[in-house]
């Protein structure tokens, strides 16, 4: 968008640009193939034909970040991939989501306390829209974070101005 | 060693017939499954709206029976990662005013353990397992049904320190009245004086 | 065909129309409904413009939902149905995303042929568009050379894809690029024979909708199919152009350009945003002309199985039976190549080396050779 | 690049000009985020062309301490690590880790929780292969078995979150035998399932296995002889795809494998040379239908000879172990899991090693790939079926 970017005033017109974007931005969620441990086998479960990811608009899977919108963080992260992680991310074309999938990618999960490579939180490296919790998350639990994740994109402001939270009105 | 992808013999009329015909065949059957599928019906769960029943066994999200739990921390020490916080106080009457029972989710690894060794089974893992949250400190889930104290706990506590009271003042009558008892074996002017003090 | 005379042959042709010199039935000349003079007759012809460029423009998009719901089915599950009814609206969101997704030039890519590489790509398809004949009447530019043209300006994609392999700065790209010129240029021949075998077949026609034309009337307007007037020979050319076709368009089992699991995203790995999705619109355009024109030369163009010849060449309702048929059999072809593409793995590129002048090769030499025989 | 003309001379004494045309080869990055790696593998390729003149390959971005972990938790506590270092044959890790602790502090199992055991390791067994089945073909660019596969392997998921309340790490085994008996009217539907997925093994085997332009991609490509195989120090499927008949199921019968019938399915060079892509798939396509057979079997057993209860031994809260040691190998899908267990009397490992049957089967990349072309390394690496999270554990 660049040069229109949240400097319209919230008119009709423009209210109704952004919910177009969004409407379209949240239906067509594109994932990169990324697994890096158990919770990408559960990612691919949730492609597959029980869960059928494709449902929502999200299953076309970009193997290249340039074309994917999210990146799902499906595994542990060790320091030696988190900066490969920080890169896959920064290769990613804006509008661009993080999910973190599974304790690990969350918060270090079951190598917290022993482990000496785990990222203690995806969070550390790469700014997460939504966390998905379990270890591995269920394929609906990761359904689940895609909706709130749509919901996250609905109430998103692409052209008009973003309120000030807490400005008096 | 030589791996490379040579390929195999030379290519004579009938290979290249036999090739010709066996990708022809090969390919409609396999066209023909996947079209035989393209008419079945989907197998897929409509999510949100269709569940996919979840097995009574599943290690899902933990739930606490607060009633019950005697704070004994068993479930503190079997969890491997440490990810049970339990803080609480003991008050008379084997009553607990709780702080913490949390549990985090950064960290859990649904294994179970800490629900094996429990000696009142109160913590389980339950069937639930959606947690999607927008911020990682939500994912340290509170399991606690209530915070503190309730009022028949107050109630519990009162009466259990009333008890104690009693008790301890019966104790104390008792060994008064043992003293008394024993004083009477001695001979006179106190004993008169504690019959005055009763009265 | 050098890409000079292909666009001395298309400006020949736009010249002779324009100075009515070139006495074709192209160009709406019959379609009259509004009448032919004055504002009415603008009017009519802008529209009857504007069905055809719709229906090339929209069809595409379409053809990206059938793909996905019927990959679905192929695999038991349901496919996109949460946007719009069954769906429907699921491209039309995707292609609004990547018009507002951030458009990256990667720092070291050749920045003005990364940017005009999509570009040059979609327009070598629509610009095929132009040629393709819908009904009889229903064609922009009816060019005696179509065939050819047609072929011509399909292969001008190919330059597009190198450059943007080659633009791309990025390994797995230009692999993509080398890949893809390489198929590319062989499928020519093939598919250049079994054209060459199609024009024998019809009298040496080379115009689309004079093949079409030729292959009205016989038995329940069936029998004059090519397919089925020349079965010995024709069909398996049919078989080898659709294969060659689909190796031209770079699907499946030829999807080599873009394999995912070999080369990431092959030659658009650094593409995002709208010039990805012109790459990802060109491919199911480019499937829709490929079946279209298979369908011109192979399946009887507009012709509809016990439906006289001559009802479909005149007047509203036969135009519109004749673009109906016309895109029921292409759209039956482009669900073949979806149907194939869900079905069989990838070949190797060495492999389509060797299928192409190996096996296709010799088979459209042969089949040529027959039909010469067949037709004498 | 540059351009040379070199003086040559000839065999008849003339002297030729040559143009010698210097290139440099292209050094590709294949991965940690790659479709064809299954993970986070990273492969340096130097590539001439289409062809591969080099590859290394780098392990290590998924490294979990597994070892190091197990030197502080208790045996239970480690149980639901070793779920995670192959994640896709967790039972067996499982099994594994608890039978060499078994063998060294010398708990008697109940014998139904050995056959259950076998149940769910060879159910675990199938569902780890439709796994390497499904992403074989995705490498080989089929998608279509992946969603079959993962279809049928939806079904054993469900029976293993029915019997241990989990999908993918599951904790079952635990020294001294299974924490849980089969929920009732289990066994019926393991049974249902063996019998369902026989049929659908053969659309597999129509599908993909057979069809012809797989077989042209997998046939002769990556050839390891029998020798070059135990060279690499081969185990499992890929071993056996060489036409080695080793399997530890057989070669050192753990559990009661010596009661049931089994063949071991080897390579045979159907289709081109002996050790091929293809004989690897198609070990692994085979070893389905023996792990049903197996499991047919231990169903009927495990009815017929045990009583439903006892699954566990007694043991104490916290297992001790005298100082001891204890290796045991088992078959994972994918070769041999070996555990080296000493113990020094606390209730932890004192060392626990683990040999991961993916770590010893990776390692042969940069011998296998220089000379394939870049279609067929992916090919290769996807025929060897490797979980990262066991290579770099």
């Amino acid at each position: 968008m660049g040069a229109l970017d949240h400097k319209l005033e919230p008119t009709v017109l423009t209210t109704t640009v952004d919910r177009l974007v969004n409407w379209a931005r949240r239906s067509s969620v594109w994932p990169m193939t990324f697994g890096l441990a158990c919770c990408a086998i559960e990612m691919m479960a949730v492609g597959a034909a029980h869960h059928d990811l494709d449902r929502f608009g999200s299953g076309a899977f970009r193997a290249t970040p340039r074309q994917s919108d999210l990146m799902i963080v499906a595994g542990t992260v060790s320091f030696k991939m988190a900066e490969l992680i920080k890169r896959l991310y920064e290769q990613m074309p804006d509008p661009k989501y993080v999910l973190a999938m599974g304790a690990c990618a969350t918060g270090g999960g079951p190598y917290y306390k022993y482990g000496y490579h785990v990222v203690k939180g995806i969070d550390r490296v790469v700014p997460v829209d939504v966390y998905v919790g379990g270890c591995p998350p269920r394929p609906e639990a990761l359904l689940d974070g895609l909706m709130a994740l749509q919901a996250k994109i609905d109430r998103q402001h692409v052209i008009t101005k973003v309120p000030i939270i807490g400005a008096a009105t | 060693m030589n791996f490379t992808s040579t390929p195999t013999g030379p290519l004579g009329l009938s290979r290249w017939l036999r090739n010709i015909v066996d990708t022809v065949r090969t390919t409609v059957i396999g066209m023909s499954i996947t079209i035989k599928y393209f008419f079945t019906k989907p197998v897929t769960y409509e999510y949100p709206e269709q569940r996919m029943p979840v097995a009574p066994r599943y290690r899902g999200l933990h739930y606490l029976e607060q009633d019950i739990c005697i704070a004994c921390r068993v479930c503190e020490k079997a969890c491997p990662i440490d990810c049970i916080e339990i803080r609480f106080e003991r008050h008379p009457g084997n009553v607990n005013e709780w702080f913490e029972f949390s549990l985090d989710y950064n960290k859990c690894m649904h294994c179970e353990l800490c629900c094996y060794p429990c000696p009142v089974d109160c913590i389980h893992m339950g069937r639930e397992y959606s947690l999607v949250k927008y911020d990682r400190s939500e994912l340290i889930v509170d399991l606690m049904a209530w915070d503190g104290m309730r009022d028949k706990d107050h109630v519990t506590i009162q009466a259990a320190i009333d008890k104690k009271k009693k008790k301890a003042e019966e104790a104390a009558a008792k060994k008064a009245a043992q003293a008394a008892k024993a004083a009477a074996d001695e001979p006179s002017a106190e004993d008169e004086n504690e019959g005055e003090d009763e009265e | 065909m050098s890409v000079t005379s292909v666009c001395l042959e298309l400006g020949a042709s736009l010249g002779h129309v324009q100075d009515g010199s070139y006495d074709s039935r192209g160009l709406f000349k019959d379609w009259d409904w509004f009448g032919r003079e004055g504002l009415w007759g603008f009017v009519g012809m802008a529209l009857s413009l504007a069905i055809i460029v719709g229906v090339c423009s929209v069809v595409p998009i379409l053809f990206v939902w059938v793909e996905r719901r019927g990959s679905g089915r192929i695999h038991q599950r349901k496919g996109p149905n949460r946007v719009g009814p069954f769906g429907l609206l699921q491209t039309l969101a995707d292609g609004i995303k990547l018009m507002f997704k951030e458009d990256i030039i990667p720092a070291n890519a050749s920045r003005f042929l990364f940017m005009i590489a999509p570009g040059l790509v979609l327009a070598g398809v629509f610009a095929a568009f132009a040629l393709l004949p819908l009904s009889s009447t229903g064609v922009i530019v009816d060019a005696p050379l179509g065939i050819y043209i047609i072929a011509a300006v399909l292969s001008l994609e190919v330059i597009g894809v190198i450059m943007a392999g080659w633009a791309s700065n990025n390994k797995w790209a230009i692999l993509g690029a080398m890949r893809e010129a390489a198929q590319m240029i062989s499928y020519e021949v093939p598919m250049g024979l079994c054209i060459l075998l199609a024009i024998i077949c019809h009298d040496g026609e080379l115009s689309l909708r004079a093949m079409s034309e030729n292959q009205a009337g016989g038995f329940l307007n069936v029998g004059n199919w090519l397919i089925f007037s020349n079965p010995l020979f024709a069909f398996p050319a049919f078989v080898i152009f659709f294969i060659a076709c689909l190796a031209n368009t770079k699907r499946a089992p030829f999807d080599l350009p873009e394999a995912e699991s070999e080369l990431v995203s092959g030659f658009h790995t650094e593409y995002s945003g709208i010039r990805f999705s012109f790459f990802f619109l060109e491919e199911y355009a480019s499937m829709f002309l490929v079946s279209a024109v298979t369908v011109m030369m192979f399946l009887g163009g507009w012709n509809i199985p016990f439906v006289p010849g001559e009802m479909l060449t005149g007047g509203f309702v036969g135009e519109v039976l004749a673009i109906g048929s016309t895109l029921v059999k292409t759209f039956f072809l482009v669900w073949v190549m979806i149907w194939v593409r869900w079905t069989l793995p990838r070949i190797r590129v060495d492999q389509v080396m060797t299928l192409c002048y190996k096996y296709l090769t010799p088979l459209a030499f042969l089949c040529l050779l027959g039909s010469c025989f067949w037709e004498a | 690049m540059s351009q040379l003309t070199e003086e040559r001379m000839l065999d008849s004494g003339e002297k030729e000009l040559v143009l010698d045309v210097r290139t440099q080869d292209m050094e590709i990055n294949m991965g940690p985020q790659h479709p064809a790696t299954h993970g986070v593998l990273r492969v340096v390729l130097t590539a001439d062309g289409e062809i591969l003149t080099s590859a290394d390959p780098h392990v290590g971005y998924i490294h979990r301490c597994a070892e190091k972990v197990g030197e502080n938790v208790d045996f239970d506590g480690y149980i639901p690590y070793t779920d995670r270092y192959d994640y896709l044959s967790a039972m067996n890790n499982n099994v594994g880790f608890a039978l060499v602790v078994e063998k060294a502090s010398g708990l008697e199992v109940p014998p139904r929780a050995t056959w259950l055991r076998m149940i769910v390791s060879e159910l675990n067994r199938v569902a780890s292969h439709l796994l390497a089945f499904g992403t074989y073909g995705i490498d080989i660019g089929a998608i279509t078995p992946f969603l079959y596969g993962f279809r049928e392997r939806e079904w054993v998921l469900s029976l293993f979150e029915k019997i241990c309340g989990a999908r993918l790490t599951y904790s079952y085994a635990f020294p001294g035998g299974v924490i849980n008996d089969a929920p009732g009217g289990w066994f019926d539907e393991v049974l249902k399932f063996c019998d369902v997925f026989d049929r659908k093994w053969r659309e597999y085997d129509d599908l993909l296995t057979r069809n012809k332009i797989f077989i042209e991609r997998t046939k002769d490509v990556g050839s390891v002889t029998a020798d070059q195989a135990r060279e690499f120090g081969w185990t499992g499927p890929c071993l056996r795809g060489s036409g080695v008949r080793y399997d530890l199921r057989e070669a050192q019968p753990y559990l009661f494998y010596d009661q049931v019938g089994f063949d071991v399915p080897i390579g045979r060079g159907e289709m081109g040379t002996v050790g091929d892509c293809w004989d690897r798939y198609w070990v692994r396509m085979a070893e389905m239908l023996q792990s049903t057979r197996i499991v047919r079997e231990c169903v009927e057993r495990c009815i017929k000879d045990t009583t439903p209860g006892e699954v566990m031994a007694k043991k104490p809260k916290t297992l001790k172990v005298a100082a001891n040691e204890a290796y045991v190998g088992i078959e994972n899908p994918r070769g041999e899991l070996g555990h080296y267990l000493v113990t020094d009397g606390g209730a932890q490992c004192f060392r626990i090693k683990v040999r991961g049957p993916s770590f010893t089967n990776v390692s042969c990349l940069a011998k296998l790939l220089p000379g394939t072309m870049l279609a067929d390394a992916v090919a290769i690496i996807g025929s060897i079926d490797i979980v990262l999270g066991e290579v770099d554990r």
